[in-house]
């Protein structure tokens, strides 16, 4: 049960071993950095260092209250990162594997919309763009707000005009 | 009360800093932020378009109606990426 | 793009070398064999060996096309398994992570109740108890039913007691 | 027409052979498992329940419905368990 920021890649492999030791399924999820229009450098990613691990790890343990995880692990990078890398990972153990699953989705809704990070795109030229926010994010993290969790108290980001 | 003001992403470029050490009698985010962008052009900017500020008291996500009584960061930010 | 069985053990980390190059998210399930009542021994898996791995990499196929995955994996056991080792896994890689996750999900509810496998849980006593179906399992697969795809064309089996 | 006929899991355990080469006029899996269930007590308890038979042919998933025109493989087991 553990939440880390780092700017070093890091491997799935060796972030597993020994991960969820008595469960009875595991669910991985990594976000690889994604080139969609080849115009992209490199991603840089910003965080709030005061806060982030902590949000991360109050994620993590809401997770594992409401899904009864065994055991489960969060990993985000931040800085200046390159095409076909790892951004970050979430596992999640459960004894069954719908919980597993659920869990897995539920973090990822709060890290896309609720982790204080922002990603800026450089393009080969140098070009910076900040990447924007998408309702559909906020979307589908409201899946999940009909449990006693804290609404967040803002509305949700105008449409992604994308 | 003495404040750290804390900015993020987009905000941090357009108010030209990272963070800055303030007096306010600001009672609320809101009140704070009103005046923030009283201070010069490039606050008023970075202000300009409230639905696409974000903010954190203390390290902890917040509404812009939050109060700031015993607070002592607040960090503003535009809606968060990660994942 | 690949199915597989074999009796040997599998390493998560080895399986997922070199997976979903170019992908933007990837989402591994694996399965491993859960002792619930402290009186399992060992889990065998019979299955039907000239059935398996095709049955396996149609759903693999399957999958693919309908959440348009860019890469996927099958990894499942037969044979006798200690509790604690790992009976089977999926790897999916998508643009998006919706996608690979539904598609994650997709496959476990086929390999549940479509694929060739049967358990059978053996006692530290020696007496061996084969596992049976759940509802909640046809259930789960039956969430997907709406596609195009092909229905099985038997009745869901009846009410698992536990 | 021959037929090879597959038996997993307690199908299997019940029938007392994995497999077996049969010579049958069954049209449809339904008529096999009648030829089948009536060649003694072994096999007539492997098929006193339906409801708990899944069948195959020609490893494919198939209804106790399906033809047998050209099959060559037919293969009983229960509901799977796989994953």
């Amino acid at each position: 049960m553990s939440a880390r920021v780092q700017t070093a890649p890091f491997d799935l492999a060796a972030e597993l071993a020994g991960f969820g030791a008595g469960a009875g399924a595991v669910v991985t999820f990594t976000g690889i950095v994604r080139d969609d229009t080849g115009q992209m450098a490199a991603l840089e990613i910003e965080h709030y260092p005061a806060m982030t691990e902590r949000a991360l790890s109050d994620y993590g343990a809401q997770a594992a209250a409401r899904f009864g995880l065994t055991d489960w692990r969060i990993l985000h990078r931040h800085g200046r990162l390159a095409v076909g890398e790892p951004i970050m990972m979430v596992a999640t153990a459960a004894r069954h594997r719908a919980a597993a699953f659920q869990a897995a989705d539920y973090l990822m809704d709060w890290l896309k919309s609720r982790a204080p990070f922002w990603k800026r795109e450089i393009g080969h030229d140098g070009a910076a763009r900040w990447v924007e926010a998408k309702s559909s994010d906020e979307d589908a993290l409201s899946r999940w707000q009909a449990s006693s969790l804290p609404k967040y108290p803002f509305p949700a980001p105008a449409d992604d005009p994308a | 009360m003495t404040l750290d003001v804390l900015y993020f992403a987009w905000l941090r470029e357009r108010i030209g800093q990272p963070r800055e050490r303030i007096e306010t009698d600001a009672a609320t985010v809101r009140e704070l932020i009103a005046d923030l962008a009283a201070r010069d052009d490039w606050h008023a900017a970075a202000f300009s378009d409230l639905a696409a500020v974000r903010c954190a008291v203390d390290q902890q996500l917040a509404s812009l109606d939050a109060p700031l009584a015993g607070a002592r960061e607040v960090a503003f930010f535009p809606p968060m990426t990660g994942g």
